[in-house]
């Protein structure tokens, strides 16, 4: 299946499941998203469930969150992970603060899901994740699924979920394709998967750089006889420590890749964790990948100067050997 | 249709209940006696009481960061609401929201918010909701004048008018927003004003009259029930005291607020119409007031008598799941 | 105030460079020769073509997604927006910004914007700064049906009318929000019943005619420049593209797409008027249309011959000091 | 000078200065600010240049973006860094991209000033700071002043300098007082300040957590006779890694101390400049404090509870000795 059916497939099952779940956001509803990640849901569940929204993030964020707290489980799309900052008070200070100001009574079973990424020539305002600023709310949880396996099993997860979970998806990941059928099982948040297992070299990554990551990986073992063990965290909030940290702990070394700037990101909170679980394995200090601290260029080749990609890894890889 | 006589002697209950809460609050506040921010509705009784009397216990409101008055006209227990404002343990929510952020989901009652402009998207989620799941409630939000200037009244009222969902909006207008005029932070002379611009129905009704509230209230929830669509209701009120308690108003024009209790209170204005109309007597309103002292009292020792919060329960209730936090 | 015969003639050729410009986009966006998203404005060339004619040079814009047209009308390159659509070192913006994002400071563009509701506090604040500094211009800003819903926008309004600033929002009326009709967006016929809730002017006009465009920017220029503070000037228009290049508008009604030129082409509305009154020949208008299709292939050239910007080019600008990017 | 004085003696210098500068935000004007932070100005300077606002932050931080743009210098105050969110597209896709956006055309000389921190029971929605957020977004300058005579220095480098740079106070110093007068010059961004010299362990701190640690580093003094390196960022955004791998490879040890919660934050990223120059100097893992990953309550028992105090920091640097 595609990521972008996997998308589909998993409302689909989740809008059949559960009445109180709908759907809304910019053009999901009639014309089926502009990724067809919802075509065919408003015939078949109709315009109250699978639902159009204006263009004002921050009203039907804020309805979201309070349909939520009122019985529904709304599930709401935002187009572009740029737009999070204009109903961004309704995550942080809302969604993610009213079942602890409410001292408990609250739920707030919301889930978001939107598309982050660079890599497209979108420009500097659509080429944005915010998976850092979203993962350090307490009250949030962050996932970043890279295969369209994860995309059904982490977004049913979510949906079942009764905390406010944001789904990242990856505007380049759209049209990848896996074995993976309808049906995926929910995946529980904060376990990553190894992708690749290996001895000499501890590769962490996240969404589609946990591709780059994969290739990185096998330039290395052919060209340098080095054996790299590949983690896609897949979770971001929470974070599964216990996984980096073993295989820190048996590699020596790591290298954290991310598209987006690596100032105060997952790649620093991903390199605390191996310091204060692997501290006396390490034979080197942890490797962060990145691009450099600017916007995201519009030009092709500015763009591909700016983003990491397999040789950016193998040079930090080698860089540590 | 009329207001029954029991509904007019209960609005001018609710209205002194809130009212010698606030005093009471007041004076521990000016005792050093509750910590944060504590905004007061005094002077503002007759707004929430006058709405909440149209609503059913099942609707829904957002309250604002000046909101005892709105969640005691849904129902709140005094005793529970102190608790809170003293960050006790028996509070709403335990302690860990304050005055700012008092809720009580079984009353339908969404949450005071700190954040200007917040409530008002979250009110027509739950509409939203409502019709979805095919409930009869509908939901009402409350805000003032500083609060119009935020893009979330704006993005709410337009997603509420374009869904025709059952929301009201009342614009409670006291004449200030901390420590500016009304005139700083809107360019028209009153919201009604506004409501053609989504093409909903709305009226302004006198803050002070709680039974001017009432009327205003019931078309308006009238109007959501019947399917119409959302409501723009203003009310023109006074705030009495500060912005936040400390403040002692030193902007506002020389004698305006002493001249507050004299021109415009709620309280006067209802138990001058009860007598008059011989609902009420002297004795009787005496009684309520005996009441309501006892109820405030009341409730200020079962704040001071219930237990602190345990200092570990901050990491409680981040998530639904596990009762602790979540990561690191 | 009537319109001289050159400026008639002048906004038919504005007009006809914005649209056979973007016909050169299209086709190369067809071809594969474009990178990132592109939005046309082609059937809307009226509105920013009569806007701008009322400006200075001083003036400043602020644009949208679908700029070209803003940013050509306002006095732009041709050759620059071109390379900048290509990414070339010679863009406006080196590249860095393309299509959503062109900006020209020295024209007073002060940027196409990729957000929503963004650019109109922005035009508020030049027209703050042009007050605070002295300075005689004004600000007008763009914007369409689906971002009105946004809360900018109103703050803006609110902003502007509070302080009775030089601002002219042009509510540029296509039909559509990407692929969802107005009435998904707004739930009043005309954004003029937005006006009252400010308490500004607000006009409607024919977005297919220049001229009457021309009119009522004249009328709301004069009085933002007469300090009567903002002016809302509603454009009604129509879309005849697709969202971005590669929509096939499959959600609009069957024919709908294929009657617009026949329907509502302000080239023609214009082109027809200008030879009923005599202003120009048949000959005349051809020579406008050689001048305009060797300026395309021009523009068209320069770009292609443009250099590359350099890759590590994207290190600068990110601030004003360092001239490269600061922390790592 | 008192730190709440410092703000108006800056505001009031760089306005006497600079016919381009000018002050707006809630009450500012006429009520000289909730905290007397600007009192006197707006009759000094008058009301187009001590300008009250609506209380609409997206709309006016907007208007200051937007001035900025056309040849005035804006200083913009956001009472409550919590309300950051309702405005922060205006910040991260606007004021921080329109230079890189425009290809170096564009100066956006934005000065932002904000009340952050918490233990003042504010409760969770008056309670934040978000420099981290802000620190992470190229062309943004973040500082986070934790003395009268740095809010000068920062305020005034701030609104002289042509970028958009955020000044993040805090509500709890702002009865502090030192012995700075009016006239102190504006400090260049980027430059850590030790506060305390120290030879066994740094500890890392900003804002009003460099006053916890060297609270703590005293009784680290009294009390275990260890020696504490104090170093306060004052700047987050550029980060001086120097001065922080330099205290790192005299002292081998490393505690960093925040009050907003630490994923992806500050201390990650400081950890990451400790592990990059000073890997091989390192006698233990860096430890960062910070509270629990919960919003901040109301309730004084619990928001002690969660914030770090100076035992927290003496228990950190116990452990790694
Ligand atoms: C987004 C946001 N901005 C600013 C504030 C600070 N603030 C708290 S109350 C207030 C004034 C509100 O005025 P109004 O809406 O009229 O309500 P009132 O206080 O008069 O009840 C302001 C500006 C806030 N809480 N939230
Ligand atoms: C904040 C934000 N939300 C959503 C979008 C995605 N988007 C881009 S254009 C558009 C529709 C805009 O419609 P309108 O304002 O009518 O302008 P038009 O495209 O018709 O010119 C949307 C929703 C965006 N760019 N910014
Ligand atoms: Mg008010
Ligand atoms: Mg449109």
């Amino acid at each position: 299946m595609k990521y972008y059916a996997a998308i589909r497939e998993a409302l689909r099952c989740e809008l059949e499941r559960d009445p109180r779940v709908f759907f809304m956001g910019e053009d999901v509803g009639k014309p089926g998203g502009i990724y067809a990640q919802s075509r065919g849901l408003q015939e078949e569940f109709g315009v109250e469930r699978v639902r159009d929204t204006p263009a004002g993030e921050l009203g039907f964020m804020g309805a979201a969150v309070g349909a939520a707290l009122t019985g529904a489980r709304p599930v709401v799309e935002i187009s572009f992970a740029d737009f999070i900052p204009v109903c961004l008070d309704q995550l942080v200070n809302q969604a993610a603060k009213i079942r602890y100001m409410s001292g408990g009574q609250a739920r707030v079973p919301l889930t978001v899901v939107t598309f982050g990424g660079a890599g497209r020539n979108a420009g500097p305002q659509h080429s944005g994740s915010y998976e850092a600023l979203l993962g350090s709310i307490p009250g949030l949880r962050v996932v970043m699924p890279s295969t369209p396996y994860d995309v059904q099993g982490f977004l049913k997860a979510a949906i079942r979920d009764d905390d406010p979970t944001i789904v990242i998806l990856n505007k380049a990941l759209l049209g990848l394709a896996d074995d993976s059928e309808a049906g995926v099982e929910p995946i529980p948040f904060g376990e990553a998967a190894v992708r690749r297992e290996g001895e000499d070299v501890t590769i962490v990554a996240w969404s589609a750089m946990v591709h780059t990551a994969l290739e990185a990986a096998d330039r290395l073992a052919a060209e340098d006889g080095v054996s790299a063990e590949v983690i896609d965290l897949r979770s971001i909030q929470p974070l599964d420590g216990e996984t980096i940290g073993a295989s820190a702990r048996k590699t020596g070394r790591v290298v954290t890749v991310q598209e987006t700037v690596s100032f105060a990101g997952i790649g620093a909170e991903v390199a605390a964790e191996v310091s204060r679980r692997a501290f006396g394995w390490l034979d080197a200090p942890v490797q962060i990948v990145g691009p450099p601290f600017t916007p995201v260029p519009f030009s092709k080749l500015m763009e591909e100067f700016v983003l990491p990609d397999a040789g950016s890894i193998v040079r930090a890889v080698r860089e540590i050997l | 249709m009329g207001i029954q006589p029991e509904l007019r002697l209960q609005m001018y209950e609710t209205m002194l209940r809130i009212r010698r809460f606030e005093e009471e609050t007041a004076a521990l506040f000016a005792a050093g006696d509750l910590p944060g921010f504590v905004h007061l509705s005094i002077g503002q009784e007759a707004v929430p009481t006058g709405i909440c009397a149209a609503l059913d216990p099942a609707d829904t409101i957002t309250a604002t960061h000046r909101g005892h008055g709105h969640i005691l006209a849904k129902g709140a227990d005094m005793g529970r609401m102190m608790a809170e404002l003293m960050g006790k343990r028996t509070g709403y929510c335990a302690g860990k929201g304050g005055s700012m952020h008092i809720s009580s989901l079984d009353l339908g009652v969404l949450g005071a918010n700190g954040i200007l402009g917040a409530g008002q998207p979250i009110a027509v989620g739950a509409a939203l909701s409502a019709r979805l799941l095919g409930e009869e409630r509908i939901s009402v939000t409350f805000f003032g004048e500083g609060a119009s200037a935020q893009g979330g009244v704006h993005e709410a009222m337009n997603l509420a008018a374009v869904w025709k969902l059952p929301v009201v909006f009342v614009a409670e207008i006291n004449g200030w927003a901390e420590l500016s005029p009304y005139s700083d932070h809107v360019s028209v002379p009153s919201l009604v004003d506004r409501a053609a611009g989504y093409g909903i129905d709305a009226a302004s009704v006198d803050g002070t009259d709680v039974e001017a509230v009432l009327d205003g209230a019931r078309e308006a929830v009238e109007r959501c029930r019947s399917g119409e669509g959302p409501v723009l209701l203003e009310a023109r009120t006074q705030r009495w005291h500060g912005h936040f308690e400390g403040d002692r108003q030193l902007y506002r024009p020389e004698g305006e607020v002493a001249a507050l209790p004299e021109l415009y209170d709620p309280l006067v204005l209802q138990s001058d119409r009860l007598l008059e109309l011989g609902i009420a007597s002297e004795a009787e309103l005496d009684a309520i007031e005996r009441r309501v002292a006892e109820e405030v009292a009341e409730a200020v020792l079962f704040g001071r008598n219930s237990p602190e919060s345990a200092p570990e329960d901050a990491l409680l209730h981040v998530y639904s799941t596990d009762g602790r936090g979540g990561a690191a």
